[in-house]
């Protein structure tokens, strides 16, 4: 796919308008996973407005997003940055092979402290 | 029958360029009712008018047809001429043959034939005109300007310096509004008391200017030149003419705890208070809901310390009613409020405030007399964080927040900013920014001289959230340009809340009939060449009521505002314009559907006796048309489906008879 | 008809507002823009003033087409007129559809004073579309014909 | 079958006649058939019991007759409304034709009328008497020695088949149960012709508008139609023609007539009933109804009486014409 076939796809899964972002950064600012992010959530919407769809979808920050929402609520401009998020994530673990947990990886997380509701929602979240 | 006059002009080859003149005037004397029809170079000149004239005596024409420009072009110039010669200037109808015609059409023969029809069309027009005499109202030489802050006092001052009387209306105890309570102002950090209060003691010393203060309109009625206005005057319990401002009720009011909403709750005031030093009227009032002897009875400490006997603590709300000529608007704006917006804390912490309130904290006359100290425990602050754009620039689906710029923010952040480094070097200030905006005289200057010269550390980026965290305020922001999130311990955080339109005026928008934006700013009559004036007549607009403003441009728009008026007041008698609609009683059953869409309010309805059949008699309701109100849109002619509401120079049969001129071929 | 070999040249009425769209007609004459000089204009003072008789009226006396040109919504000289202008022609012009008329014979179009390019280009363009559908039969009132 | 009958109605009239609450009381007597139930005002408790019905020809609606009755009778005046006239009883409030203290409303349940159309479609022409049974109507003609037997259903009248109210809106009492708004599909036939093209729309049109004698019976049955004196019978307003000329002048008139009360139309098809012509005048009412809920919101007149009708309203987001003529259909 080409870039722009790339972010078509990704406004499409999402609906997120991202030329309504103002680039004030505030989606950023709120993120509590900010440390562990190679791209923040403003570069998410500005990344996908210029169809730099691949170095995302071949980025850990799609894993390491916690769906908290904190940039949807914050945000001014209404944008919902963690929706695109997701549309990227979900691009990536459609394509064959991609999960991003197998159920054999399960077990070797597991300790007593780990609740299983956790483990649930990730699998949920990363495989198809 | 009429006798109309055809003159084709040839506008010198522009019009018979492309039209055989001749051809048009010969055709057009077959045309029923038309005695004369001739063509001439250039009808607009003198000699060209002169045949007009000439014509109109010679074969009494009783209405003319000029087959020329556009009528936005000379249509003025054939009036005058026409009425130069005796008859009624709306008898002159135009054909527009240049412009819509010789001009866009290359062709001779089609431009010739096409020029025929539109003169036939006019024509037909004229033949259905009727001599129109504008209305006439006399114009009552007083102005009311509702709002007393520098707006309203600037617009007050310029239009009694004009030598006309003034009214101020304000709803506060005392006039000066938002400017009162500034500190300095940008760009040049003149103190704002010190460039106000002189203002404020002109208007009050000015003869003609009279301020009604803790007073708000109640009802308009009337119209450009004629409206009555009733003012309620809330009452003070103390006596305007008697109290001499001294004070002394103010010091010995045993009811202390009172919230002192000038310095924005941050301190308090006794029941009976005077806003501040300076206030105009420096007169006290007092606050019925904190009053004990208001409330049981029992106290009537400031009575007895009055020595000039002004307490009455019997005085009730009083309504004058006055007439003006002209309404100015200038109800000012308000920071939004913060409720809405909890990550920054607002609500949490009293170290998280607005501009609005570090304006008070850094004022000499506020509540720490001007010493920068923390709400929360009087300590001096050593890191502050601004944030800029709080409920700004919102997306009207964030569902909260205005969707505009509140345009005045990014200046006395600035100053802020600036301020505070120049007093106290030892305070590191941070300014969040999504953009700064400083298009002004000596604005881009004044916010470099801010990064330059005081070192105030300028992010490209917004805060996150806010958390209190023991004395300290947690900052969580993202710096987009180092690609960094940032983590400050701030001891005050200071945000720049987006402005908005004051409370009081949308229902006096809907007094006035005047129309508001979807923010409730006041729309102009248009946005670029009639800015100071609302599209009802007589209604003008001053300061921030009307969009986002700092103090120059307020003051220069006050001015504008005040020459429209002084315009409107020089008249003794307003003329009108006679196309305006009329309503037909016999026809009318008063159903209320123009009055529906009438954007003046020039429609009224009133019971008229109608004599019937038989000797009896019948009351119906019927519409009128205010003639000086009415602007002559004709919104209401559609809306009637009886065709009782018509407009005059543009009516139904007019416009049928000219649509069945140009089909006639 | 004796004029049948002649080409077919509709007849189109062209309703302006004073104050913006008069003007952009005016404005391209000014500017030389040429369009068809079948479209007749009659000045009104504002969009609002059309009353749908005016409308059907042309079209029972022989019009092929009728445009109604008015300022931009939000920028009518009477702050409002447009947008009534707006709602009716909208009922109107479907009810016409309905009862089988047409239509590409009836349209509204917002003209500003400054566009005198888009009063020409939109003139062109509606007189060409009028002229494809050929003389209105459906609307026109045979006895007015002569 | 309609489940209050004429004595329970006969009674309350006469009782409130009596202690003066009202000086006369609208309502419907039999007409030339017995098929025909027309308007009368009855003023003593006599008049009431020698002439008052209340059955399923009474489809009337009485409404509009208050406007010229309440300036001619002193005192206030009884009037039956059914549920769909108590729309028009609001919309000419809100439009300031009637007062209302002028009248004193009941309400009057409708299980649906009977409409002489329909029944003509089952037993064909020369209808010369109907009786009302519990179980049907019985339909005596002048060719047929026994009566023919129509159910209540098969005789009522379309409008009533797609009936979008049995919910009084207006009244200062009720006779009866209190009905719900229903959830009626009216715009079918509607939707049916839009789904035609326009040549079709067009031979439809042409087929029913031509059959029009411009007895103006539309007009002035019309709740909606209350002027004073119509544009088309004011010899001033350019347009006046009161007998048809060409084919042009019946569309002129109905599609102005249609205009002019749209928004005000609450679409209670009495232009529709009394048309001798049996044109279904309704469906260009319909289609005024049906644009605007699509385009601007549903909006049902005479809902209550301080509505403002959507034709003298805006919203600065409103579609184009040329969107809403497209199809309008896609603005939800």
């Amino acid at each position: 796919m080409t870039n722009e076939q790339l972010k078509q796809e990704i406004l499409r899964i999402s609906n997120v308008n991202v030329t309504k972002c103002m680039k004030c950064g505030k989606c950023t600012a709120s993120c509590p996973a900010y440390d562990e992010m190679e791209y923040h959530p403003h570069q998410f919407v500005s990344m996908v407005n210029n169809g730099d769809i691949q170095p995302l979808l071949n980025s850990d920050s799609i894993y390491r997003c916690l769906s908290c929402f904190a940039c949807m609520e914050r945000c001014p401009r209404g944008v919902e940055p963690a929706k695109l998020v997701e549309a990227v994530r979900l691009m990536a673990v459609r394509k064959q092979g991609a999960n991003r947990m197998k159920a054999e990886d399960v077990p070797c997380m597991l300790d007593e402290n780990t609740p299983g509701q956790l483990l649930v929602s990730a699998f949920r979240k990363y495989s198809k | 029958m009429q006798r109309i006059g055809v003159f084709v002009c040839w506008c010198g080859s522009n019009i018979a360029g492309t039209v055989d003149v001749h051809a048009v005037a010969e055709a057009l004397k077959n045309e029923s009712g038309v005695v004369f029809s001739t063509d001439y170079q250039y009808m607009c000149s003198q000699a060209g008018q002169d045949i007009i004239k000439n014509a109109i005596a010679e074969h009494k024409l009783t209405g003319i047809v000029v087959c020329s420009c556009s009528p936005r072009m000379h249509e003025a110039t054939f009036r005058k001429t026409a009425a130069a010669a005796g008859l009624n200037p709306y008898m002159v109808e135009i054909a527009n043959i240049r412009e819509q015609c010789s001009w866009v059409h290359k062709d001779m023969l089609s431009g010739t034939e096409k020029a025929v029809i539109l003169g036939r069309a006019a024509i037909a027009k004229v033949h259905l005109n009727a001599p129109l005499i504008p209305g006439q109202s006399p114009v009552a030489k007083r102005a009311l300007v509702i709002g007393g802050g520098i707006a309203g006092i600037q617009t007050a001052l310029d239009i009694a310096d004009a030598g006309f009387p003034v009214d101020i209306v304000e709803t506060k105890p005392t006039i000066g509004g938002k400017m009162a309570q500034l500190d300095k102002t940008f760009p040049t950090l003149d103190c704002a008391a010190c460039i106000l209060t002189p203002k404020m003691v002109d208007a009050a010393q000015n003869e003609l200017i009279k301020i009604y203060s803790y007073s708000e309109v109640s009802q308009v009625s009337g119209y450009v030149g004629n409206f009555d206005v009733t003012i309620k005057r809330r009452a003070r319990f103390v006596k305007e003419d008697l109290c001499t401002g001294c004070g002394l009720c103010t010091e010995k009011c045993p009811q202390k705890k009172v919230p002192n909403e000038f310095n924005l709750g941050m301190d308090t005031r006794r029941a009976i208070y005077i806003p501040f030093a300076q206030a105009v009227p420096k007169v006290a009032t007092i606050d019925p809901d904190y009053c004990t002897m208001l409330k049981t009875g029992k106290c009537g400490i400031c009575s007895k310390v009055c020595t000039a006997g002004a307490i009455d603590y019997t005085a009730k709300d009083e309504f004058i009613t006055e007439k003006y000529g002209a309404i100015v608007v200038a109800t000012g704006y308000n920071p939004i409020s913060m409720e809405k917006f909890d990550e920054f804390a607002y609500s949490q912490s009293k170290d998280v405030i607005t501009s609005l309130e570090f304006e008070r904290l850094t004022n000499a006359a506020g509540p720490t007399a001007g010493k920068l100290l923390r709400p929360s425990d009087g300590e001096h602050p050593h890191k502050i964080v601004f944030v800029q754009c709080v409920g700004s620039r919102c997306d009207s689906c964030a569902e909260k927040g205005k969707e505009y710029c509140s345009k005045i923010c990014c200046m006395y952040t600035a100053k802020h900013a600036m301020l505070t480094r120049d007093k106290y070097p030892d305070t590191e200030v941070y300014v969040f920014y999504i953009d700064v905006r400083t298009p002004g005289k000596a604005f881009d200057e004044f916010y470099r001289r801010a990064v330059e010269e005081y070192g105030v550390h300028y992010v490209k980026g917004m805060v996150g959230k806010v958390v209190p965290q023991g004395k300290k305020l947690m900052v969580q922001a993202s710096d987009l340009i180092d690609g960094k999130q940032l983590h400050i311990d701030a001891d005050l955080v200071v945000l720049a809340a987006a402005i908005e339109p004051d409370k009081s005026a949308r229902p006096l928008a809907t007094m006035l009939t005047a129309s508001m934006d979807t923010n409730d700013f006041f729309t102009e009559a248009h946005p670029k060449l009639r800015p100071v004036e609302s599209p009802t007549a007589g209604v003008f607009l001053s300061g921030a009521c009307q969009g986002p403003k700092d103090i120059p441009e307020t003051v220069s728009q006050a001015s504008a505002a005040a020459a429209k008026v002084i315009g409107l007041l020089c008249k003794d008698h307003l003329t009108g314009n006679p196309c305006v609609a009329s309503a037909n009683e016999m026809l009318c059953s008063g159903c209320s559907q123009c009055a529906n869409v009438c954007p003046y309010g020039a429609i009224t309805y009133s019971e008229k006796e109608f004599r019937m059949p038989n000797r009896t008699t019948l009351m119906r309701r019927v519409a009128s048309v205010n003639p000086a109100v009415c602007q002559g849109c004709g919104a209401c002619t559609v809306a009637c489906p009886s065709g009782a509401m018509d407009l005059n120079g543009f009516k139904n049969n007019q416009i049928m008879a000219e649509v069945d001129a140009i089909c006639r071929n | 008809m004796s004029e049948l070999n002649q080409e077919y040249k509709p007849l189109i009425v062209a309703f302006c507002c004073n104050w913006c769209s008069y003007a952009g007609a005016d404005l391209a004459g000014s500017n030389r823009l040429a369009y068809p000089a079948d479209v007749k204009i009659i000045r009104v003072p504002c969009s609002c003033r059309v009353n749908p008789m005016f409308i059907l009226r042309a079209f029972q006396r022989g019009a092929d087409g009728v445009i109604l040109c008015g300022c931009h919504p939000g920028d009518c000289h009477y702050t409002t007129g447009n947008y009534y202008t707006r709602r009716r022609m909208s009922m109107l012009f479907s009810m016409l559809d309905y009862l089988g008329i047409e239509r590409e014979r009836t349209r509204v179009e917002w003209v500003s004073a400054a566009e005198g390019a888009k009063f020409a280009s939109t003139m062109n363009d509606f007189a060409k579309k009028v002229a494809s559908l050929g003389p209105n039969k459906r609307l026109e009132d045979l006895r007015c014909k002569p | 079958m309609q489940t209050v009958n004429t004595q329970t109605l006969i009674e309350r009239a006469s009782a409130l006649l009596q202690d003066g609450t009202v000086s006369a009381v609208l309502g419907w007597k039999r007409g030339e058939f017995d098929y025909d139930m027309t308007p009368a005002v009855f003023t003593t408790a006599e008049e009431l019991a020698a002439g008052f019905v209340y059955n399923d020809f009474c489809g009337a609606n009485l409404s509009k007759y208050l406007l010229k009755k309440t300036r001619e009778i002193q005192g206030k005046i009884l009037v039956f409304l059914k549920p769909c006239d108590t729309y028009s009883f609001n919309q000419l409030l809100t439009e300031h034709r009637i007062h209302r203290e002028n009248a004193y409303v009941i309400g009057v349940p409708c299980s649906g009328m009977a409409d002489i159309h329909s029944i003509r479609k089952i037993t064909g022409e020369g209808i010369a008497r109907v009786e009302l049974t519990e179980g049907g109507l019985l339909v005596h003609t002048l060719y047929d020695d026994a009566p023919v037997a129509v159910s209540y259903e098969d005789a009522m009248a379309d409008r009533c088949k797609t009936c979008k109210s049995k919910k009084h809106v207006a009244y200062d009492e009720l006779l009866g149960e209190e009905g719900d708004v229903l959830d009626s599909h009216r715009f079918d036939e509607v939707a049916k012709l839009e789904a035609m093209t326009p040549d079709e729309r067009f031979a439809f049109w042409q087929g029913e508008l031509s059959r029009c004698i411009r007895c103006n019976a539309c007009r002035d049955v019309c709740p909606a139609c209350t002027c004073e004196k119509c544009v088309f019978d004011n010899p001033d307003s350019g347009v006046e023609n009161k007998a048809p000329g060409g084919d042009f002048e019946e569309k002129m008139f109905h599609i102005i007539r249609a205009f002019h009360v749209a928004g005000r139309c609450t679409d209670c098809g009495e232009c529709s009933r009394v048309c001798p012509q049996d044109i279904p005048l309704h469906l260009l009412n319909r289609k005024f109804i049906s644009d605007i809920n699509k385009t601007y919101g549903e909006y049902q007149a005479g809902e209550t009486a301080d509505q403002r009708p959507p034709l003298v309203n805006f919203t600065q987001n409103d579609p184009e014409p040329s969107d809403v003529v497209k199809g309008g259909h896609d603005h939800a």
